[in-house]
């Protein structure tokens, strides 16, 4: 069941155009993340929905009502802030109760919610301290309570993570997957860390300048993504572009030439492609490195990233065009080294100049 | 911020309540003042029109005059030395220990006198042939400086009285814009090898940039309104050495029932307090980036 | 520094007579109660107690009121003229009270409102720097406060009540110190304002039981007066200092 | 409770608060002090009246903004003490019922009023106010150090008779005992010069206040009388940097001859003088000023009962009238304070003349003289005068311009008069 | 040659110890990372070699001279805090200039300093800016131009990333790599997030409670963790650690039996083992997943991360154990699955009940 609709939102600030025509709609209980750069309106949407924020035009429906008119108390929205604004002068108990006083929630059922989400999050023995009195991991979760006692029809998270330190966010991610299990509810997440929205959501919301730029599972945002934005912003370390020129098609699919001279052989169907310049899209896994001369072209090492079970190595064409290989973990790839490069063409993106993405076709 | 400005005018039912006693409580007197400056009045409500002869005769009156080079000699002399050493105190008792907190209370106390009793301590202190400072003089076989009777000592002295006064406040606002400073800075400028001295001006200082703003444009605008420590403690004289602005204006109101007059000066001393603020908080912004 | 305050301590344990010849003899016994003796039994201290604090506090509440609801509008909501408003209320900074104390008594008479609480309280509400010092620190809270409260269905009065006040109390401390301190100090006003002796304050009605040479006959009686009018307000400080200096850091510069 | 029906009058006063010792006190003469003698006077009054309300308010001295602000705000007391110098501005202003009605209902003649109190109380013809005594300024004399500088005839103190002789007496002071031979107080004190300089112009028969509107200082009388000062000064005669406070303390330790100041602190010196071991023990007399120009002649001021106008019911008038009888009738306790009786009668009591001093003192109750009627703003005028002749006399100005500029700023202000 | 060496360091605060005996030696133009759980004392002990805090006992040398009685200006060490402690009113020029102009440096040198600091962290047109009106990424790198232009023999990089949002966090972890391959100097980095000290450090100082609990290159420790705390706070997400039972030794290598009855075989010699319980350690790239039944073990899938070019799979064991495990970008797993797992045992670590670990002989 369609849970919320956004009917083209449309929304600037002063002069400045933040928002143009955006529309989107969500399953109940769906988990849709946005995800894009610093500046490109996830925030403002979000507050629009919220209803911090009033949109210039456009429709916000929730569970087929419209909303866009109520005040955010009444929307049957929760919204856990990116610095989580506890009331610090409130014990957690305090904190959780008071939207729902407000709402004038008897206070039995108060008290059990309170309780059963405590139960969910940990916090149970937290509940009369105050929010100073507590560290990141722990507030974070305050915030979240505060949410879900609410039993809102649509949760929305603006950056929950990214006040945390590394250590907490990959637990807390696994948390937030979980709790979103136990809450039967929508959530909208707004992030610029693709790995949380990757890891989390149902579907990607992926953002730039003003208006949505694809949205789909997070697989499909990085098997086939729309454009060459979307191809960059998502996966990291970010998808190597490197500038190609088609040269021929076997069996229908596209043949393409890198700047150093390397042919690469794709499985992109040929005539899909528009005429004119093309980008060769290559994740590191379609990079893998070998012996000098084994592999598709040769490269000099400039940085090496060792993760433990994998290497990332990034290195230089002989024409200085940039490219991110992976290795095995214990690679002994070494800085100013030259390496041969593997490309794995059937794993590989075109970009025409329109910018729009063009991927391998199905294995048959 | 709201939703659906609904609420725009939401704002007025929380600042109306204020305003509305502004209104009535300041502007209205205040306006009313302009009015009788522009009159010849006296205390029980005769009026003649002036138009701008209570101006006029300010302008040119010696006396008046002389009210307002004591007073802006007065502001000068207090206003610089009192935030320094409301600053340096603040420097001092900036530390969570007991002592400090001890200290704090007694530099605030002196702010708890009425001014009455701030004058007539500071009296004794400074009466040459009686106060303590001439019982230390004497003691050092020095001939004690007549603070009360000397027109050139006169200013220094209310000054002195006014600065030991009024300390309390400012060393607050100061104590707690050192506390607004990230300590962090402080160890940077440690490894930057920055000594005690550069730490202070090129750190500290700097950071307390808006507090001292703060700090003097009040002070600025209290002192250019001293009244009650001249009034008590030399009559504003000897021979009207020391007669500031406002005791000009309480003895043509209170002494002289010339209420015009009064008010016209009471008008030119709202506008040099306006002025000289208003100057102040130009000077020090005018250089700060847009926040 | 500290001097002069033991000096006016010692001086209010002394005896009048002592001290008309010389102030000095603060320094040296014999100590005596009668200047204390003698503000308690004397007829309306009492009354003038109960007169100053009932002004003082009914100032320092209602400036604390004012200043809270109006520096909270300042800061958080929009409304047509907010900034001129807001320029209007900091000239007020530099009206001195000359410039207006007598026309204001004068308009308070064609009302009736001298001699009462009312006509010795109202003009203290109006404190300008008050209605700065609380709208900066308002401005200091995060807004996300304000919008999680509204997503937690808070009624703008809700909202201003059970967060954002309680979130000022250090700021209420020190403006309600500095005020009741003001208020309680003022001399002027209450003096042509109270007619009765009955409506008197401490200060005016401590500055009544002078004699006219009371520098020189009275001089301990004085002293005593002094400490004894400051008491309240030391307990008042000392209960508050600390949120004092936390409150100023929270407002004062940002 | 029944409500209380009683007439109520207001009785605004100054001198101060003293209820601890006297609070419920009616034994007027057991009272010392102003302020203990008006508190158990009017306590008393209570007393023999209970059908009357006496509510009284006590003000800071002297009490004349309050007094302003509460006739400007329409609810001025029953009666007040004014100084009678004061009683011309509120008269001249119209805010001061005459009172020969309440007078004569109280018993009271003005011909019963020495001349110096009448003075006082009669403005444009009409009496504003019953008189209450008469202060005026007069040498406290420490007569040991007196001995010392050989300026003693007997018990009598050798007084100098022009202004040459004054010098010689108080540079032989100096010489002798090495002290100042006058105690001033100069600082933060106008009224102390212009009490010398009317005092002597008055006994010269100079004009001061030739009208309501000018003044006249600029003369060679005035000049010479202010030169004298100067040259006291110049020379180290006098103590110089002494204010109120510190001019009493310093003549109470004996620090120097002579003290010219009020009346009103003859009772305290009085009691150091009959105190064994303190320095002005049995070394204490007063005289008037001294006839250094013209005639004998003293400046003097005094306080006076007055009614501010307001309508009153004829119960009130009673009230206040009787209030006025009783005070009037008890007026020599009063005198007790050091002051001069206003009432011939009590300067004649021997009970009066018993006092210390008074004998030496009574004699101004007729040589006194008061500004004419028309002059207002005495108390500005006093401050105004004083502080130009603080500056001649320390020598900050020149005499002549000092006193040009006196008399410009008095006219200024006289002008301004509405 | 010996750049930093720390002799013995011991620190309390109060009663309450906080470095125990710590020692360490360190390189020329070495990069260390200190790595530990918040509150192991990693800072303090940062401090302690950047003169900020005194130790209560011990040593510390930086280039054979004993500094630790010096003031921390004079000690030729430069440190980047995490609060970046930028003074707010000075552009950032003034920011880079004020410790030269303490130092008396030469207003020319001052200059050319600066320019090329600038140069190299691309801020050449930010130098007139004041921190407030940069970002954070921007006011990251003023921090560490501060620091360069010092020239010191040493940095202190007091969780230099912690601030920064993730995708600029990635970023600024290649600058760093590239930064300290530019200037000349040994590098202290103090962090808690492991993935930051494997990519950037040489060595890595682990620290917990107190003390140090290994130190090697980010290989050794990930390969061969010294114990268990290790084990588990190195890698990300964690090593898994399952109770065992020796079994059996084939070959002279230990055999252990895990709780649900599966058998692992390991390349851990078996005499090395200390008798008593195990620990039988797996890293998600040593389990994979298969068809059920088809592994060494069956499990049932808990929670499933898609990270694009590998996905986690949170699986129980039958006897409830937790275990993680990894499957290709575009695994089908999905939530409360059941799946076989394949472990393999060669790349297994055990842990004797001293906590010491024990890793596979070399492969012959
Ligand atoms: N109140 C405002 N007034 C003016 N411009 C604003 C306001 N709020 C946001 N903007 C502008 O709108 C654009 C979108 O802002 P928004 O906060 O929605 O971005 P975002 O995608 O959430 O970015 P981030 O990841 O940095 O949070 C930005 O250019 C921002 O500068
Ligand atoms: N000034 C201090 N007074 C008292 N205890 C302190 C002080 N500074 C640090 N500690 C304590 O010392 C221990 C180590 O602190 P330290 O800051 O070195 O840890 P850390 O490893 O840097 O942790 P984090 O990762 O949280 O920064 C902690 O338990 C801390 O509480
Ligand atoms: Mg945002
Ligand atoms: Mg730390």
């Amino acid at each position: 069941m369609t849970s919320l609709e956004l009917l083209n939102i449309r929304k600037s600030y002063g002069g400045t155009r933040v928002l143009d025509d955006v529309s989107l709609e969500m399953d109940d209980c769906e988990f849709v993340a946005f995800l894009g750069p610093s500046g490109s309106g996830k925030s403002t949407l979000l507050r629009i929905i919220a209803g911090l924020e009033t949109a210039d035009a456009g429709e916000v429906r929730l569970a087929g009502r419209r909303i866009d008119q109520l005040p955010p108390g009444e929307r049957n929205v929760a919204m856990v802030f990116q610095s989580y604004a506890l009331y610090p002068h409130m014990t957690v108990r305090e904190n959780m109760a008071f939207g729902l006083r407000n709402a004038r929630v008897p206070k039995d059922e108060i008290d059990a919610r309170i309780a059963q989400a405590a139960e969910v999050l940990e916090i149970k023995d937290q509940l009369d301290k105050k929010p100073a009195q507590m560290s990141g991991g722990q507030r974070q979760r305050v915030a979240i309570g505060r949410a879900i006692v609410k039993q809102p029809g649509l949760f929305l998270l603006d950056e929950p993570l990214s006040n945390l330190d590394a250590a907490l966010r990959t637990r807390t991610r696994v948390e937030l997957a979980q709790l979103r299990r136990r809450v039967a509810a929508a959530v909208i997440m707004v992030t610029h860390d693709q790995a949380e929205a990757m890891t989390l959501a149902d579907r990607i919301v992926v953002m730039n300048e003003r208006r949505i730029q694809q949205v789909g599972t997070p697989m499909e945002i990085y098997a086939h993504p729309a454009n060459a934005f979307v191809a960059r912003f998502v996966g990291s370390p970010a998808m190597t572009l490197a500038p190609a020129t088609l040269v021929d098609s076997d069996g229908g699919h596209a043949r393409v030439k890198l700047s150093d001279g390397a042919e690469v052989g794709t499985r992109i169907a040929r005539k899909a492609l528009p005429p004119g310049a093309l980008r060769l899209g290559l994740r590191p896994e379609a990079v893998s490195v070998v012996a000098p001369g084994a592999g598709t072209t040769d490269a000099e090492v400039q940085l090496v990233e060792r993760l433990g079970d994998r290497t990332l190595v990034y290195a230089k064409l002989a024409d200085g065009q940039d490219i991110t290989a992976s290795d095995q973990g214990n690679s002994r790839v070494a800085i100013g080294q030259k390496v041969g490069l593997s490309i794995d063409g059937g794993a590989a993106h075109l970009f025409g100049p329109d910018d729009v993405g063009h991927h391998a076709e199905p294995a048959t | 911020m709201n939703a659906g400005g609904r609420a725009r005018y939401a704002g007025f039912a929380f600042v109306g309540p204020f305003l509305l006693l502004y209104l009535v409580i300041l502007i209205y007197p205040l306006l009313l003042g302009i009015g009788l400056s522009f009159d010849h009045a006296d205390l029980f409500g005769a009026r003649r029109w002036a138009g701008i002869d209570n101006y006029a005769r300010l302008l040119a009156d010696p006396v008046f005059l002389r009210s307002i080079v004591n007073t802006i000699k007065l502001a000068l002399l207090i206003v610089p030395p009192l935030t320094l050493i409301a600053l340096l105190l603040a420097l001092a008792l900036n530390r969570a220990t007991r002592a400090a907190a001890i200290f704090r209370g007694i530099f605030f106390s002196s702010s708890v006198l009425s001014v009455t009793i701030v004058t007539l301590i500071w009296r004794f202190i400074l009466t040459p042939d009686a106060g303590l400072l001439a019982y230390g003089a004497t003691a050092l076989g020095l001939a004690p400086a007549p603070f009360l009777s000397d027109p050139s000592l006169v200013i220094p002295a209310v000054a002195i009285t006014t600065i030991w006064w009024s300390l309390g406040f400012p060393t607050m606002l100061f104590l707690a814009g050192l506390q607004q400073i990230n300590p962090d800075i402080y160890e940077a400028a440690a490894l930057d090898r920055a000594g005690k001295w550069t730490t202070f001006r090129r750190i500290t200082l700097p950071s307390l940039r808006r507090t001292l703003l703060l700090v003097v444009m009040l002070q600025t605008a209290a002192q250019l309104q001293l009244f009650g420590q001249v009034q008590l403690l030399t009559g504003g004289g000897p021979g009207g050495a020391s007669r500031t602005m406002v005791l000009f204006i309480y003895e043509a109101a209170f002494g002289r029932w010339e209420l015009g007059y009064a008010s016209a000066a009471a008008e030119l001393l709202f506008v040099l307090v306006l002025a000289v603020t208003l100057l102040q908080y130009w000077l020090v912004t005018r250089r700060e980036p847009e926040r | 520094m500290v001097t002069p305050l033991i000096w006016t301590l010692l001086l209010s344990f002394k005896s009048n007579a002592e001290l008309m010849r010389s102030s000095a003899a603060a320094f040296s016994g014999p100590y005596t109660l009668e200047n204390y003796h003698a503000i308690l039994v004397g007829s309306q201290i009492g009354r003038w107690l109960l007169n100053s604090l009932i002004v003082s506090l009914g100032t320092t509440a209602g400036v604390l009121i004012l200043s809270s609801l109006a520096g909270y509008g300042f800061a958080r909501l929009d409304f047509p003229f907010r900034r001129t408003l807001f320029v209007l209320v900091l000239l007020g900074l530099a009206i001195p009270e000359q410039a207006v104390i007598l026309p204001r008594h004068q308009f308070f008479a064609v009302l009736h409102l001298h001699n009462s609480y009312p006509g010795l309280i109202l003009p203290g509400l109006v404190a300008p720097f008050a209605v700065f010092f609380m709208t900066q620190y308002f401005r200091a809270i995060p807004v996300e406060l304000d919008e999680a409260a509204m997503l937690d269905g808070a009624s703008r009065l809700t909202l201003f009540w059970k967060v954002l006040l309680p979130l000022t109390l250090p700021a209420q401390a020190t403006l309600g110190v500095f005020t009741f301190l003001g208020s309680w100090n003022d001399y002027w006003w209450p003096l042509i304002s109270a007619t009765t002796s009955d409506r008197f304050t401490l200060t005016v009605g401590l500055a009544s039981a002078q004699m006219n040479y009371a520098q020189t006959s009275g001089l301990g009686f004085l002293m005593a007066q002094a400490v004894f009018a400051s008491i309240p307000i030391l307990i008042v400080y000392i209960v508050f200092q600390k949120q004092i200096v936390r409150a100023m850091a929270g407002a004062a510069m940002r | 409770a029944p409500r209380d029906t009683r007439v109520e009058i207001v009785v605004q006063r100054f001198f101060g608060e003293c209820g601890a010792v006297y609070g419920h006190s009616t034994d007027v003469a057991a009272a010392d002090t102003e302020c203990g003698i008006l508190t158990t006077l009017i306590n008393r009054f209570q007393a023999e009246n209970p059908d009357i309300r006496v509510k009284v308010n006590v003000v800071a001295w002297p009490g004349y903004p309050q007094l302003s602000a509460q006739i400007a705000a329409g609810d001025p007391p029953d009666l007040v003490t004014m100084h009678q110098s004061t009683i011309s501005d509120y008269q001249g202003r119209g805010l001061l019922e005459p009172m020969d009605g309440l007078l004569a209902e109280a018993g009271i003649q003005p011909a019963q009023f020495t001349d110096a109190a009448r003075a006082g109380v009669v403005k444009a013809g009409r009496i504003y106010g019953m008189p209450w005594d008469t202060i005026g300024r007069l040498w406290h004399i420490n007569t040991r150090l007196m001995a010392q500088a050989g300026l003693m005839d007997g018990d009598r103190p050798i007084l100098p008779h022009s202004p040459a002789e004054l010098l010689a007496q108080a540079r032989q002071f100096r010489a002798r005992t090495g002290k100042p031979y006058l105690i001033q107080a100069q600082v933060n004190a106008p009224d102390y010069h212009v009490a010398n300089l009317y005092t002597w112009l008055i006994a010269q028969n100079a004009v001061i206040f030739p009208d309501a509107r000018h003044v006249r200082l600029n003369t060679p009388e005035a000049r010479e009388i202010v030169t004298l000062f100067r040259t006291l000064n110049a020379e180290g005669l006098t103590t110089r940097n002494q204010d109120f406070p510190a001019a009493t303390a310093s003549f109470t330790n004996g620090d120097g001859g002579i003290f010219p100041t009020g009346t009103w602190m003859i009772g305290p010196y009085d009691k150091e003088a009959t105190t064994s071991g303190h320095p002005l023990y049995r070394a204490y007399v007063v005289r008037p000023f001294p006839r250094l120009w013209g005639h004998e002649a003293a400046f003097v001021d005094g306080h006076a009962w007055v009614v501010p106008g307001a309508e009153r019911s004829p119960a009130e008038r009673r009230a206040i009238a009787r209030l006025l009888h009783f005070l009037a009738a008890h007026e020599f306790e009063w005198t007790r304070t050091g002051q001069l009786p206003s009432f011939r009668a009590v300067l004649a009591m021997p009970r009066f003349r018993a006092l210390p001093h008074r004998a030496d003192i009574a004699q101004m109750a007729a040589t006194g003289a008061q500004l004419p009627d028309y002059v207002q703003r005495q108390s500005a005028i006093q401050g105004l005068i004083g502080e130009e002749l603080e500056a001649a006399v320390t020598g900050a100005k020149p005499v002549d311009r000092a006193l040009a500029d006196a008399e410009r700023r008095v006219d200024e202000l006289l002008a301004q008069i509405m």
